[in-house]
């Protein structure tokens, strides 16, 4: 037995756990328990970070000649880090009042729990996988593991999840496909051979499974243009859910595109593969792609009216980041990259708590029938304000630091269009994070919100621990960092010189200890100054100044709606529907071909081609 | 003609202040006061058109530091500049209310001194210092710019010798200013500023600032609660 | 350097850019004034105006967030000066670079946004809403420019390129080395301080000065403080990133005001745009024109 | 081991008792049929035991091929005897009537079907075929609805047999034999020609109504869809197979060659994509199944075209897969008839039937661990292992149809789970018959993820013996009187 055994057993036991115990009101906290206890068995594995080495597991089959093995590395030992952190605070923030309220609802608690579970178990094989077969296995396990979690809450999420499932199976079939180019070349799915062959396949021959795999993985991603599915799926599952998947579930096609990228094929294959009749190369395709995922996911994201669609359009945006740092392949990209992936999902799952404690306590979303909720729900607004800050990725939260290393390396890499791409990305984050702030929290407290209260303990208790995360990385990345350096010299990528703060070295320097310390000694000055002014007196929200307009609570003056029109007018065309418009005509030919093999099956007069077919026959053995 | 009002705050129950230093304190605040003076011109006259050519290059206000400023929480003056409609006066207290003290009413025109040419109007409050603590009248119809900037000057001097301290007399004798108002616009005026909490917080309570009238006002409706952040 | 030293530093450099400011800020009202064939607000007027804000006698709150808005403001301007060197002080500017620099000089906007926010009046979400989408228009030439910059000088850090540039004298400034990058930024320096034509998002005639509606008192004279801040800050990145930075002080200061004075001397000459038009403009001369100066310098 | 030949015989002898038992003692009829298909399962098992997975080959009446019926047994045909005999058991139809007519008729399909899955020449499996199609027709016709689906595949099967006859003559003419060993020895010098292809190809086409192949498969649709549905769960589930497996014996021994394979392989893929996109848009379950059905079978086929025993290997382990599922998504369907859109929150009144139907369905889109993973993954990897774009073509093809097959039957399983109103009508409750028997499929398919590894294992086994030409002759044409009948032509 070794420790990968314990933490998959763990896994299991949680599952079974929740099986037994899911619908019970005591559940969540065992749950709760047994992955604090995964995660404790994660760190039984903790050496993995400082050294290249492989924990295997003793589970391993052989099956129609392949053989199934399980392994950890650096690598896995980080993503399976995040997702069971986010199992366990969206189990924790499930097991309080959020599921009785769920429950009393109509929600399916149990089923909940239990899918959770799954989609950790499931993860946790997917990060393990030892070879090109299993990660296939696991890849579809997490798949599934997804959509039951988005299917659950039934209404809205079932387009959505059974849209989810229509690309994912899109994407495992190219998954599949590429495999097997690969093993019609080797016969084999191990790691070793695959990457032999890919090594020694001319670039004509390379394009074919590396541009399936990418597809493949890279639906789960949601990268253009098969990001359609990814922001209502999320939205739609019901709030810890949604954080969960949010916070890690499409960050599974990054670690799988890690593997064939930079394992398999290697960067610096990718860097050189050219794309055929054309002066790019493969890695400015990828780059593109991811920077087009920046662009078009984030701004989308601002025109939406419900604050779980924004966000979860947002996880879509932000992927493209990792992707594109990761792509750079230099120790600064790649470190922002992989960093982002940790930020985003502790950003993001506190975003999506925050929201799900408003929607708890108000019933909606939506953002035009919300408003000045921070006099109510304080707790739930620092916890959003600390995630917007790190969403936009300003400092002094960890967004920023895993940004700025993707800024950093786009400028050394000489690529001024990307970097332009990326800040582009973030002004919209930060235009549409305030849209969401602001909209709920900021102006106008309804009349009918007057009396509510702030989320119970077991709600605010897991995000502002993933707002303290998010500050403390930020304001020490170095405690991230350290892990980043044993992913990258564990797949063989440059590895980042880091330190506590930041980074010193060549490359740029970056002090987040010194930013933060100068920015909280600005504020604190910044304070004085303010506290040294007069005393303040605190007015009602009708007492405002509306030119001479006497307000009163039942006038809705909160300013929501189009919020930024002059911008709509101006770029809304250009995005509008471009995507969807795709899909949709996908759809329709496949009806259209649909419709027409249902027809030869209907109308045709079959004996009359068989007749046909059988006289053609015998003519053609005649002559 | 410029008419100055007496000053009919009387001075708050305060400490003697024994700290040389607060004295020159306080002499530099109130220079600095009167040379930074924002106004909101509430044009609700005639008398509007001659604050232009005050401000613009042939008279420049700005260099007696007077600036136009567009929300009562940014301005110090609010220059109410003609007849005053009763409709008109409900915004022109209102906006005053939300002005930050200390603060300045100058009532310009003749119509606000005594309604002027409207004085026999059914729809017309005809005199502005029965409904807000007025500091300085410029009279005439219309009063020339240079009438104006004299009067701003005046009002310049007052501030600078710590004199125009009428807007205490708003809180101090609220329940006078409410009266009138509410004679005027009936039982049920109320405004959405708490000047009583304010007159509390900030040490402006003076014997008059209760009285029969607020008494109507709390029990026509409660003064709105700020919205207080709760745990 | 020791702990006092750079402690000394890091007090001094904001006040240096606070009473810069105030200059500034008086700069610009004169000029304005002479444009407009005025005298113009006297020597101290920029101080006398935040000293009375703060010294006025009730102050209006809309909440705990108001207050908080107006300190992010300040204290993200405070913050971000001593990232900005100045002849004989380089302050923590070593230690974040031009990308962090640009990205701090968004805390104090996302905190005043905060702040008005809080005061929930709809003129002041409708100028937040302007000045963000301002704010996303002007900052892409901005960080086109940069980048310029940086891969000129090979570092993004403002001390390497202030001694770059302070090598042999003119010819080895950016302007002269980088025309069209230092266009651009003089253009998108124009949109950052929100003058003519660029300030639909203060608007006073119809949105009542946007985000200041609600802001009186001392929360208005942060906002005064703040500006100072801002012009300094906009003319001394300009001046290090394209005019060598100072070797001493009295080129510092005429160099910065210089640079603060020519969009200004421009501003009072036009009307406003709308929104969509300010990000059509900015996105696409300046854009252009770093683009091209991008393309200069890569090759 | 001779008892084989009695799973032929004895159904077939009951068949004939069962009206007149019928008469005598209504429950003796009604028990006579299973009790049959019982001795027919322990017969195939203990010839399965003491073959040891030896083939060997049985001339009825002692008449040595090529002349006399040959019966060959290997672990191919033992197995698909035993699940012969296994599936009519269990989908025994028309549970609690008394309808004896009926029991004859599947008494007679069991006995077809055990006869083609043993015969060992030509001749006998044109005759199982046709005693095949006859119990079919007569079984189809039972439907209240089924009488025009029932004389369309009457007419197809007709055409159908007429075609398959030609062909087997102009085998004849070519060879002057049926005996599949001696074909076997004869094919590589007389039917590598455009005279044997085109053999194939009619053989092909004629036997290929039953085995749902693609341009003679327009009956299947509106036959599944108005039969009843243990009938339409046999036709797919058994009938189909059986026929799969007549053509992958003459593939195997008979048309090894490449055009034949190049056929199959065309007509299998245009089955895929025409059955998956039909099934798209299809408007009640029994249809979609059935096109589903026409889908997975030209999955067979392409898998049989992979030349080699990694085809045989993958073909037969999606047939099983499909035997498996097919029958128990239409038991399932049994009530779910009608409009899609009526199966709306379905789940609420039968949860065990949408547990079951979601555990087919994902195992028929081949998520793994579940046996129709590793089934596809053969296929894919069997494709892969190939040169030549057609393959790779197909491999997409295959792929692709998977994605839209996932996509379809997703939206049943979410329509069966949520409602959208609660207004509408909840569906009628399964019997419990079909419910248990659905669950006895489902608990194979589990039991199968369990015991993936001997089971995969076997399979290879069987596939390898399967593919084996040279040991089918041999064991054939170890009887002493070995014609020579081929030489004097």
């Amino acid at each position: 037995m070794t420790p990968l055994d314990y933490l998959l057993l763990l896994s299991l036991l949680t599952v079974v756990i929740a099986l037994v115990a899911g619908h019970r009101s005591m559940g969540g906290v065992w749950l709760t328990f047994t992955y604090a206890a995964q995660l404790g068995g994660l760190m039984l594995m903790a050496g993995l970070t400082n050294q290249p080495d492989v924990i295997t597991s003793s589970l391993s089959f052989t099956i129609l000649g392949q053989s199934l093995t399980w392994r950890y590395d650096a690598l896995s030992w980080y993503f399976a880090l995040i997702t069971i952190s986010a199992g366990l605070l969206s189990t924790m923030y499930t097991a309080g009042d959020w599921g009785e309220k769920f429950r009393a609802d109509g929600g399916n608690l149990w089923l909940l729990h239990v899918a959770i579970a799954l989609n950790v178990l499931s993860m946790l094989i997917l990060l393990g996988s030892g070879d090109l077969l299993t990660l296939f296995i696991g890849w579809e396990l997490v798949s599934w593991a997804s959509f039951l979690l988005m299917i659950l809450a039934g209404g809205p999420s079932i387009q959505a999840a059974i849209r989810y499932i229509t690309y994912a199976m899109g994407g495992a079939m190219a998954i599949l496909a590429g495999l097997a180019l690969i093993y019609g070349h080797t016969d084999s799915f191990t790691y070793p051979a695959a990457a032999n062959i890919l090594h020694s396949l001319s670039t004509a021959h390379l394009w074919a499974p590396l541009l399936l795999l990418t597809l493949g993985f890279g639906v789960k991603m949601a990268l253009l243009p098969l990001h359609l599915w990814q922001a209502a799926a999320y939205a739609h599952t019901p709030g810890p859910g949604a954080a969960f998947l949010g916070a890690i579930s499409s960050r599974m096609g990054l670690y799988a595109l890690i593997v064939v990228l930079i394992q398999l094929v290697g960067l610096v294959r990718v860097i050189e593969l050219p794309v055929l009749f054309s002066f790019i190369s493969a890695r400015d395709v990828l780059a593109w792609v991811a920077a087009f995922t920046i662009i078009f996911p984030t701004f989308t994201a601002l025109r939406q009216n419900d604050a779980r669609m924004l966000l979860a359009w947002h996880g879509i945006g932000q992927g493209g980041y990792m992707l594109l740092g990761l792509v750079m392949g230099d120790a600064l990209g790649s470190a922002g990259g992989l960093m982002h992936v940790f930020n985003h999902a502790t950003y993001q799952a506190a975003l999506f708590f925050s929201v799900a404690a408003v929607v708890y306590r108000t019933g909606t979303a939506d953002l035009n029938r919300l408003g000045g909720l921070v006099a109510r729900m304080p707790l739930s607004f620092l916890a959003m304000l600390v995630g917007i800050i790190g969403l936009a990725g300003l400092p002094p939260m960890n967004g920023f630091v895993s940004k700025w290393l993707v800024y950093r390396s786009l400028m050394l890499e000489g690529e001024p269009l990307l970097f332009v791409a990326a800040v582009v990305g973030t002004l919209g984050t930060i235009l549409s994070v305030y849209k969401l702030i602001h909209n709920m929290f900021l102006g106008q407290l309804r009349v009918e919100h007057e009396n509510i209260r702030e989320a119970p303990w077991s709600m605010t208790a897991p995000m502002l621990i993933l707002s303290v995360v998010v500050f403390v990385t930020g304001l020490m990345p170095g405690l991230v960092l350290q892990w980043i350096a044993g992913i990258q010299a564990t797949v063989g990528l440059p590895v980042i010189d880091y330190s506590l703060g930041g980074l010193d070295s060549a490359q740029g320097s970056l002090d987040m200890l010194w930013v933060v310390g100068v920015l909280f000694a600005g504020f604190g000055i910044g304070a004085v100054l303010f506290y040294s002014g007069g005393r303040t007196h605190r007015v009602h929200q009708l007492d405002n100044y509306a030119g001479g307009h006497f307000l009163s609570a039942d006038i809705r003056y909160h300013y929501s709606d189009n919020f930024y029109p002059g911008l709509m007018r101006l770029i809304g065309p250009l995005y509008r529907y471009s995507f969807a418009w795709l899909e949709s005509a996908v759809q329709s030919g496949l009806g259209l071909l649909s419709l027409s093999t249902q027809g030869f099956y209907r109308r045709v007069a079959p004996a009359n081609y068989a007749l046909v077919t059988a006289v053609l026959v015998l003519l053609w053995v005649m002559l | 003609m410029i008419k100055d009002i007496p000053i009919i705050a009387e001075q708050a129950q305060q400490p003697r202040r024994t700290n040389p230093l607060a004295h020159v304190f306080d002499e530099l605040m109130n220079f600095a006061r009167s040379r930074s003076l924002f106004m909101l011109h509430y044009c609700t006259g005639c008398g509007a058109i001659e604050l232009p050519p005050a401000m613009t290059s042939r008279f420049d206000m700005e260099r007696l530091g007077i600036q136009p400023m567009v929300t009562p929480r940014q301005a110090d003056i609010l220059l109410v500049t003609g007849y005053v409609s009763i409709k008109t006066l409900k915004r022109i207290i209102l906006t005053y209310e939300q002005m930050g003290s200390p603060k300045h009413v100058i009532g310009i025109c003749s119509c606000t001194v005594n309604g002027g040419m409207y004085w026999q109007s059914y729809a017309t409050a005809k005199k502005l210092d029965e409904y807000l603590p007025v500091d300085l009248y410029i009279a005439g119809c219309m009063p020339r710019p240079e009438a104006v900037i004299s009067g701003l000057q005046k009002l310049i001097d007052n501030i600078k010798h710590g004199k125009s301290d009428n807007w205490k007399d708003y809180y101090q004798r609220y329940d006078h200013y409410l009266g009138n108002q509410q004679h005027l616009f009936g039982n049920n005026w109320q405004t959405p500023t708490d000047v009583i909490g304010e007159a509390r917080e900030y040490g402006l309570f003076g014997p008059q600032t209760l009285g029969q009238h607020t008494e109507l006002l709390e029990s026509v409706q409660k003064p709105l609660q700020p919205l207080e952040m709760k745990l | 350097m020791d702990a006092l030293h750079i402690l000394i530093e890091l007090t001094l450099m904001p006040l240096v850019a606070f009473v810069v400011g105030l200059f500034m800020v008086l700069m610009m009202r004169r000029i304005a004034a002479r444009i407009q064939r005025r005298v113009g607000p006297p020597l101290l007027q920029p101080l006398y105006d935040i000293l009375k804000l703060y010294g006025k006698q009730t102050q209006i709150s809309h909440g705990i967030l108001h207050d908080i808005g107006i300190i992010m403001a300040v204290g993200g301007y405070i913050a971000a000066e001593t990232m900005l060197p100045v002849p004989g002080m380089n302050g923590i500017a070593d230690k974040a670079g031009l990308i962090t620099l640009a990205y701090v000089l968004m805390v104090p906007s996302l905190g005043l946004a905060l702040g008005v926010g809080q005061c929930a009046n709809p003129n002041g979400s409708i100028g937040i809403s302007r000045a963000l989408t301002a704010m996303l228009a002007y900052d892409i030439p901005f960080v086109i420019v940069i980048f310029g910059v940086a891969w000129q000088a090979g570092s993004n850090n403002l001390v390497d390129i202030i001694a770059l540039q302070q090598v042999d004298g003119i010819a080895s400034w950016g302007i002269v080395q980088t025309p069209l990058l230092a266009f651009a930024g003089l253009f998108a320096l124009h949109a950052i301080l929100g003058k003519h034509p660029f300030e639909i998002y203060i608007a006073p005639a119809e949105i009542a000065t946007g985000p200041m509606v609600e802001m009186g008192g001392k929360y208005l004279g942060g906002l005064f403080v703040m500006q100072c801040f801002q012009l300094y800050t906009a003319g001394v990145i300009y001046t290090s990133l394209f005019l060598g930075g100072g070797e001493n002080w009295l080129t510092f200061l005429v160099k910065s005001f210089a640079v603060v004075a020519v969009p200004i001397c421009i501003a009072y000459l036009f009307p406003r745009f709308r929104t969509e038009d300010v990000v059509r403009l900015v996105w696409k001369w300046p854009v252009m024109l770093g683009l091209i100066g991008i393309a200069f310098v890569m090759n | 081991m001779n008892q084989i030949v009695l799973i032929v015989v004895l159904p077939l002898l009951a068949a004939f008792l069962v009206p007149i038992v019928a008469r005598m003692s209504a429950s003796l009829g009604a028990a006579l049929g299973p009790l049959v298909m019982g001795v027919c399962l322990w017969i195939t098992g203990t010839v399965a035991i003491e073959s040891a997975g030896n083939a060997f080959a049985i001339n009825i009446g002692g008449f040595m091929p090529p002349l006399g019926i040959t019966f060959f047994v290997d672990r191919l045909a033992l197995l698909f005897a035993f699940l012969t005999a296994l599936l009519v058991l269990v989908l025994w139809p028309f549970q609690g009537e008394h309808r004896p007519r009926e029991h004859a008729l599947t008494l007679i399909l069991a006995a077809a079907s055990g006869g083609l899955a043993l015969s060992g020449d030509l001749f006998n499996i044109y005759v199982f075929y046709e005693l095949v199609s006859v119990a079919s027709f007569g079984l189809v016709a039972t439907g209240r609805r089924s009488s025009a689906p029932a004389i369309r595949y009457l007419i197809l099967s007709g055409f159908g047999s007429v075609l398959a006859l030609v062909g087997i003559a102009l085998v004849y003419t070519q060879t002057g034999t049926l005996n599949l060993a001696h074909l076997s020895q004869l094919a590589p010098t007389h039917l590598i020609n455009p005279i044997g292809l085109a053999a194939f190809a009619l053989i092909l086409l004629g036997v290929g109504v039953k085995a749902e192949l693609f341009p003679v498969n327009t009956w299947v649709p509106e036959v599944y869809a108005t039969a009843p549905n243990r009938v339409s769960a046999l036709l797919a589930g058994l009938v189909s197979k059986l026929a799969a497996l007549v053509i992958l014996r003459l593939l195997v021994l008979v048309f090894a060659q490449e055009q034949a394979l190049l056929v199959m392989l065309l007509l299998g893929l245009l089955g895929v994509i025409t059955g998956e996109l039909a099934a798209w848009r299809a408007q009640d379950m029994n249809r979609m199944l059935a096109y589903s059905s026409i889908g997975q079978l030209g999955m067979v086929f392409v898998a049989f075209s992979i030349p080699g025993e990694t085809g045989v290997f993958a073909g037969l382990a999606i047939a099983l897969h499909h035997l498996v599922v097919k029958p128990a998504l239409f038991l399932l369907a049994a009530r779910w008839g009608g409009a899609l859109s009526g199966l709306a929150g379905a789940a609420g009144g039968n949860l065990p039937a949408a547990l079951l139907f979601t555990l087919f369905a994902l195992s028929l889109v081949g998520v793994p661990p579940l046996p129709g993973f590793w089934a596809k993954l053969l296929l894919v990897m069997g494709l892969a292992e190939q040169v030549g774009p057609l393959y790779h073509f197909a491999l997409a093809g295959i792929l692709i149809a998977t994605v839209v097959e996932a996509n379809y039957l997703f939206r049943i399983v979410s329509t069966l789970f949520h409602r959208d109103s609660p207004a509408s009508p909840a569906p009628q409750k399964h019997s419990g018959g079909d419910i248990a028997t659905a669950g006895l499929f489902g608990a194979s398919l589990i039991a199968a993820v369990l015991l993936l590894i001997p089971l995969s294992q076997s399979l290879k086994t069987i596939a390898q013996q399967t593919a084996d030409a040279a040991a089918y002759r041999a064991v054939v044409t170890l009887a002493p009187t070995t014609s020579t009948l081929g030489d004097t032509q």
